[in-house]
């Protein structure tokens, strides 16, 4: 996203899910579609039908891969090395946009400056992709008029995340191929309204809408907005937070709400030692997850089910959803939850309805400036920005400029995996979702039918792998990292790369991370999760 | 109870009643006698319904099965393995394989199961009547085949010979193993074999389909096959191989079933149903026969 | 002839209002999104009655929801009691006579395959059977078939010849009235207990019926060989490279299953309460394209194969069911075709087995 | 049996569909055929988005851990009086920074932007987050 950010000047999906159909090239990396995003796939899979061409890059052979025409099985953390040297073909080529380029971008002369110093074999040394691959994914990605981008946690999650985004971005402005209707860079959000958690400013460093706490105007204007003064200092991030451990002048206390990073962030145990390490914890949630757990006041939440409420899916599209039954027992919402708890501690919140703090977001955040219930009650969202009542929403970003103005070229070397294999740890395990399941757990292992599909965590191996450690299908499996060991199921995949492994995160009974490391990206500060090495033993217990 | 007969009873309230009576959705409660240890995993459990009446009109079928309910664990349907004409209730022998089973295997006597059945089509035991019966049985497939051959055993005049040829994985895993000397006394030429040998085992070590060699078929020969799904395929095509008429193999299936009665469908072969059209079938029945 | 009247278009809201008193009316209705379901409607006057669309659900749900709680049951969870107690307490919905209006053939017709699969065998289902008492049907042909119909490949419309109680047929904009026949007793009373509503029908309307009947025939968009597919399955074909594709194709969504009107496979599951001595048993919709649907205890799935799962479907709709009930239960709605993640319908199936087979034929010919 | 509009609580693709209700419980899901995202199909997640809702393992009290250790059911007004307690305290003792909060992708706009308004203004610190990242 900081990646976006800074070359087209807006982090979000610049295009909607539908114009994929319309592509005729669609390059995916690092997303494993089909069972992360459906409806992505299904419209991949449409567009394939019609005649587009498909490329992904991925370590894996995701379902998503087999159906590829090109399929680019990098080694992971390898992403800067392929692009730059598929932007070198172009450039050899030349198949770039010279009148794009020009009128649209700046620092291009750093770009070619890099990309002339990119010797190809050596890329498809790194990679682990042939040559002659890298440069047809080249004609075909620059060749077409309508080539579109699609990215997701595969790419993001490494230590050179927003270096990777960057390098895409660099790929789509060097060809043209953004600012238009089905064709651009679109990062897949993974999460139900993970784009509208962000757009609301639950980050550090910005308000609603992206406005910088830093930027004293800003501040100025949400200070009389809200009648206080506001602090100016960016804060703590995620894993700034969860990993504070010991030290001096770590958290004392911790809100949270409907989250679990007892499971889903990096370096359980450093997480138990910080939370265990409060004075004081109090978590909302609508089960009793294993964060809940530790708290010393557990809140009961109202589900999606049981409020009205505005979610933001990945294209930015904003919408009404409706409260169908109560919450069970004494289950409250959390925005009542929320207002009770600011009430209480002096700062009176007195909202009578879900519309009304709306309102309130309209009017203090421009990009959903529009964006009010009633407008959303008899339609499927809007998708911002959306300027003001009369503002139809905005189906694909950067039309006619970028965001920032000009699209920057940022360019980037390769950044080696914060941890590669080793003859001790020689594996490369790889971390993500399943199909059937969603993030920790907490929801689909709870409903039957998921359970059913997909009841136990497994570990995918390659069978030449297995079968020199002598490991059979579904034998019980333990696999170590550096910080610690978590037991599988193993899963003999053919789909897998030798010498790569592949888990999900989802059971707390194999919480997988244990395993990962807590490198993160320097800006986005996105955990490496895509790549750490690890080696796999029999489990004895 | 009539409900017809009682005027004051209300047209929903007899409904009601008259569902509750036709609800197969609805188990009855089994009170646990006796269980019976037969190997590490399974157990043979001796029921009878607790409800009196029902139990005096319960009555089954060698082949037929109970769907068995556990609390908070559903149900799974098991084939009984006591002779039909018991007095006291039915048996049912029980592997443990999975959540339910496990949970089985907790009981202990005086405990409550719940039970519905009993469902499916039997052996065709009026067919049997007279004939060279051939049992082949691979583990826990036994229990199935086990009422028929008491069933045989107890009518002596209407019986040609008996024989079973029973494989397991080791010696101890044989079920069943205390009626072995009462059934040779009676007649029954049992042959065993393992497919791992131990040290304190003489008989033949390998897999059951080895006995078959220079088995006698005749006109008169019946087969009644019942094992793990592999074990049938193989035993079918050889004693099919070995001459014998498909109509005359029967052998009896196991699908993963919720209703029991043929309308979840999650019991389909093919356009049978085992729990229905099943789950015994001869071998020219099957729908499958590569994968049964 | 009283079986044969003319309903004109002002009169049907009226009486729908006259039904509504003896009846629960559902039928379908646009929403504020612009989608059509058939619904239960509490109040005509609140709703936009949308005789136009095709309705996005079928009547499945009605009869037989997406999840029903079957029992609750207590268990004693004493350990040491004498006698335990493990019982279970039926939970049976209500039965409400309900009249369905504006109802296609093509889901009159699963419902009546449901009947057969739920009330048909040597065990009825009383769930079913409650929710299913008591219902009237007024059905209402198509003059002209949606975009994915293709239910004169079914042979099941798009106008029926038996099953409802009451069938509408439009007479077209200038007549503004709709043809009314009536199949069953119950449809006979609506004629007879509101005859003011109604007016004989003329020659010349019956005329019109058969005529719309006619062309409607011929305004299908879809060519389908319903027929030709089941010969080829009941020959003995095996598609293996179609299966094989399609395997490819489909990610386990189960959408078709669900949305499918006569997909009737349904789990049983229990649900415990809170206090872990009681609970429900609820039985939910499945689907034969989850892996789980065949496993067994102790993980063995005889069908694990994902192509065996599409086989098991597509089999079942136009081969198994063939066998055994004399057609197929594909019911030509269309209503799993544009839905599915992968392209995999049935309407791409059918046409890849009959141009396989088609091909074949021209081989031998070749020869 | 009314449908509510509702959207999809799994991924971000967001998907529309109708809630069904009977008897005040969540029986079924439908997708919308009208909806630009799910056009009348939802993957396996939200086919069976509702049989979660009702689970028995949710939340219907609040806990207040005890001092034995152990969560104990408690009133809203004890619960929230010691949250509102406790934050104040460690605010007064440590300053706000010592506070910090994490959001969910799991609640609605209206509930984060409270959330972070509560953050800088209630407690004043704009250790907030989510995890986008995760």
């Amino acid at each position: 996203m900081a990646g976006l950010a800074t070359t087209f000047g807006s982090g979000a999906m610049t295009n909607t899910i539908n114009e994929l159909e319309e592509a005729q090239v669609i390059l995916v990396s690092g997303s494993n579609t089909t069972a992360t995003h459906p409806q992505v796939a299904r419209r991949i899979f449409d567009a394939v039908d019609k005649g587009a061409k498909l490329i992904v890059i991925d370590p894996r052979k995701t379902k998503i891969a087999r159906r590829a025409h090109i399929h680019l099985q990098i080694r992971p953390g390898t992403d800067i090395p392929l692009l730059n040297a598929i932007m070198r073909c172009i450039l050899d080529e030349n198949l770039i946009d010279d009148l794009f380029i020009e009128m649209r971008t700046e620092n291009y002369l750093a770009m070619c400056d890099l990309l002339l110093q990119v010797d190809l074999n050596q890329a498809a040394e790194i990679t682990g992709v042939a040559a002659d691959d890298i440069a047809q994914a080249a004609r075909m990605y620059a060749r077409a008029q309508r080539s579109t981008i699609c990215y997701c946690l595969g790419v993001t999650q490494h230590v050179c995340g927003t270096a990777n985004v960057k390098s895409y971005a660099n790929l789509a402005m060097l060809t043209g191929h953004v600012e238009q209707e089905f064709t651009g860079v679109d990062p897949l959000r993974g999460q139900y309204n993970v784009q509208g958690a962000c757009d609301m400013g639950a980050l550090p460093g910005v308000f609603s809408g992206y406005q910088a706490v830093a930027d004293p105007e800003i501040r100025k204007k949400f200070e009389e907005a809200w009648n206080c003064s506001l602090p100016a200092d960016p804060g703590l991030t995620v894993v700034e937070m969860t990993h504070g451990g010991e030290d001096e002048g770590r958290l004392k206390a911790m809100f949270i709400m409907g989250e679990n990073p007892m499971l889903s962030d990096p370096v359980l145990n450093r997480v138990r030692t910080s939370l265990h390490g409060l004075d004081f914890l109090v978590v909302s949630d609508i089960f009793l997850t294993e964060t809940a757990a530790l708290a010393d006041v557990v809140l009961p939440a109202a589900c999606f089910a049981e409020k009205t409420g505005t979610v933001t899916n990945s294209e930015r599209r904003v919408q009404l959803s409706h409260k169908a039954v109560e919450p069970p027992g004494e289950a409250r919402a959390d925005d009542w939850i929320i207002q009770e708890i600011s009430t209480r501690m002096g700062y009176p919140m007195q909202y009578e309805s879900t519309r009304e703090i709306m309102e309130e977001i309209c009017l203090l955040t421009p990009i959903y400036g529009g964006i009010y219930h009633d407008r959303l009650h008899a339609s499927w969202g809007l998708q911002w920005p959306c300027l003001d009542r009369g503002h139809p929403g905005t189906p694909f970003l950067h039309k006619y400029s970028f965001a920032r103005g000009f699209g920057r070229f940022e360019p980037e070397r390769h950044v080696p995996p914060a941890e590669p294999a080793t003859t001790e740890f020689p594996f490369v395990l790889i971390t993500g979702r399943r199909y059937h399941q969603y993030h920790t757990g907490t929801m689909s292992r709870r409903s039957a039918t998921l359970k059913r599909e997909r009841g136990t965590p497994l570990l995918d191996m390659h069978p030449e792998d297995a079968r020199r450690l002598g490991l059979k299908d579904g034998c019980r499996i333990r696999v170590r990292s550096r910080r610690g060991s978590v037991p599988f199921t193993l899963h003999l995949s053919s789909h897998m790369d030798r010498g790569e492994l592949f888990c999900d995160f989802h059971f707390h009974e194999s919480p997988t991370n244990v395993l990962t490391l807590a490198n993160s990206d320097p800006v986005a500060k996105c955990p490496e999760y895509k790549c750490c090495a690890v080696t796999v033993e029999v489990d004895h217990d | 109870m009539d409900y017809d007969s009682y005027p004051s009873c209300s047209l929903d309230a007899r409904r009601q009643a008259q569902a509750g009576r036709d609800n197969i959705y609805l188990p009855d409660q089994a009170v646990i006698r006796k269980i019976i240890r037969e190997n590490s995993l399974v157990n043979t459990y001796e029921l009878t319904l607790v409800d009196e009446l029902a139990n005096h009109r319960f009555s089954f079928e060698p082949g037929q099965f109970m769907m068995i309910s556990m609390p908070h664990l559903g149900e799974a349907p098991i084939s009984f393995s006591s002779s039909p004409d018991s007095k006291d209730g039915f048996s049912l022998t029980i592997r443990n394989s999975g959540r339910l089973t496990a949970a089985v295997q907790k009981l202990r006597p005086g405990d409550i199961i719940g039970v519905r059945g009993p469902y499916g089509r039997s052996f065709p035991t009026d067919r049997l009547k007279g004939k060279n019966l051939l049992f082949i049985a691979g583990g826990i497939g036994l229990a199935p085949l086990r009422p028929l051959i008491e069933q045989r055993l107890a009518q002596p005049d209407e019986t040609g010979s008996l024989t079973l040829f029973y494989g397991s994985r080791t010696p101890e895993d044989f079920c069943f193993n205390r009626d072995f000397s009462r059934w040779r006394q009676d007649g029954l030429d049992l042959r065993l074999t393992v497919d791992q040998a131990a040290e304190e085992w003489n008989g033949p070590v390998g897999l059951v389909t080895g006995l078959l060699d220079g088995f006698p078929i005749n006109d008169g020969t019946m087969a009644l096959v019942c094992g793990p799904g592999i074990m049938i395929r193989f035993v079918l095509e050889q004693l099919q191989a070995m001459g014998m008429e498909a109509e005359n193999i029967i052998t009896t299936l196991e699908r993963h079933m919720k209703c029991g009665v043929g309308i979840c469908g999650h019991c389909h072969m093919e356009e049978k149903l085992v729990c229905i059209d099943g789950p015994v079938f001869t071998a020219a029945e099957i729908p499958d026969p590569e994968n049964p | 002839m009283i079986e044969t009247q003319t309903l004109h278009k002002d009169y049907l809201l009226p009486l729908l209002r006259k039904l509504g008193k003896q009846y629960r009316l559902v039928g379908p209705v646009r929403n504020r999104f612009g989608d059509t379901l058939y619904i239960e409607i509490p109040d005509l006057d609140r709703v936009d009655i949308d005789l136009k669309q095709q309705p996005q659900n079928s009547l499945k749900s009605f009869f037989f929801p997406q999840t029903e709680a079957l029992s609750s049951y207590i268990v004693d969870t004493e350990p040491a009691s004498p006698t335990q107690l493990y019982s279970f307490h039926p939970l049976l919905p209500e039965n409400r006579p309900t009249l369905y209006f504006g109802v296609r053939s093509c889901d009159l017709f699963a419902v009546l395959y449901m009947d057969m699969i739920f009330l048909g065998g040597k065990h009825r289902d009383i769930y079913y059977e409650q929710r299913r008492r008591g219902a009237v049907f007024v059905t209402l042909g198509c003059n002209e078939p949606f975009a994915n119909c293709f239910c004169n490949a079914t042979k099941n419309g798009p106008f029926l010849e038996f099953g409802f109680d009451l069938q509408l047929t439009d007479l077209g904009p200038a007549k503004n009235s709709y043809f009314v026949e009536a199949g069953k007793a119950n449809g006979l009373n609506i004629l007879k207990k509101w005859t003011r509503f109604f007016t004989d029908a003329t020659k010349e309307d019956r005329q019109f019926q058969y005529q719309a009947a006619l062309e409607a025939r011929g305004l299908f968009r879809q060519l389908v060989h319903v027929d030709l597919a089941c010969q080829e399955l009941e020959k003995g074909n095996e598609p293996e490279e179609v299966l094989a594709d399609f395997s490819q194709r489909c990610q386990d969504c189960g959408g078709c299953t669900f949305i499918c009107p006569t997909c009737t496979c349904f789990s049983i599951t229990d649900h415990q309460a809170k206090d872990q001595g009681s609970g429900e048993r609820i039985r939910s919709w499945d689907g034969c394209t989850f892996a789980g649907f065949t496993r067994m205890a102790g993980d063995h799935n005889p069908i694990d194969l994902r192509r065996h799962r599409i086989r098991k479907r597509f089999f079942h709709k136009l081969k198994h069911d063939v066998q055994k009930h004399g057609r197929p239960s594909c019911v030509g709605c269309g209503r799993c075709v544009d839905m599915c993640f992968g392209g995999v319908d049935i309407i791409r199936f059918i046409n890849a087995i009959t141009e396989a087979g088609d091909l074949g034929r021209d081989k031998h010919r070749g020869l | 049996m009314p449908d509510i509009p509702s959207i999809c609580c799994y991924c971000g693709c967001g998907c529309g569909l109708y809630l069904h209700v009977e008897h005040g419980r969540v029986t079924g899901v439908s997708p919308s055929r009208s909806h630009p995202v799910s056009r009348n199909n939802l993957c396996a997640k939200g086919w069976h988005v509702h049989e979660y809702i009702h689970h028995s393992d949710r939340l219907t009290r609040p806990l207040i851990r005890n001092k034995h250790g152990r969560l104990r059911p408690s009133s809203w007004d004890d619960a929230l009086d010691l949250v509102a307690e406790k934050l104040n305290a460690v605010k007064q003792q440590y300053g706000p920074d010592r506070i910090g909060v994490l959001s969910s992708a799991k609640c609605s706009n209206e509930e984060n932007y409270l959330l972070q308004k509560f953050t800088r203004i209630g407690l004043g610190t704009n250790n907030i987050d989510h995890c986008a990242r995760l």
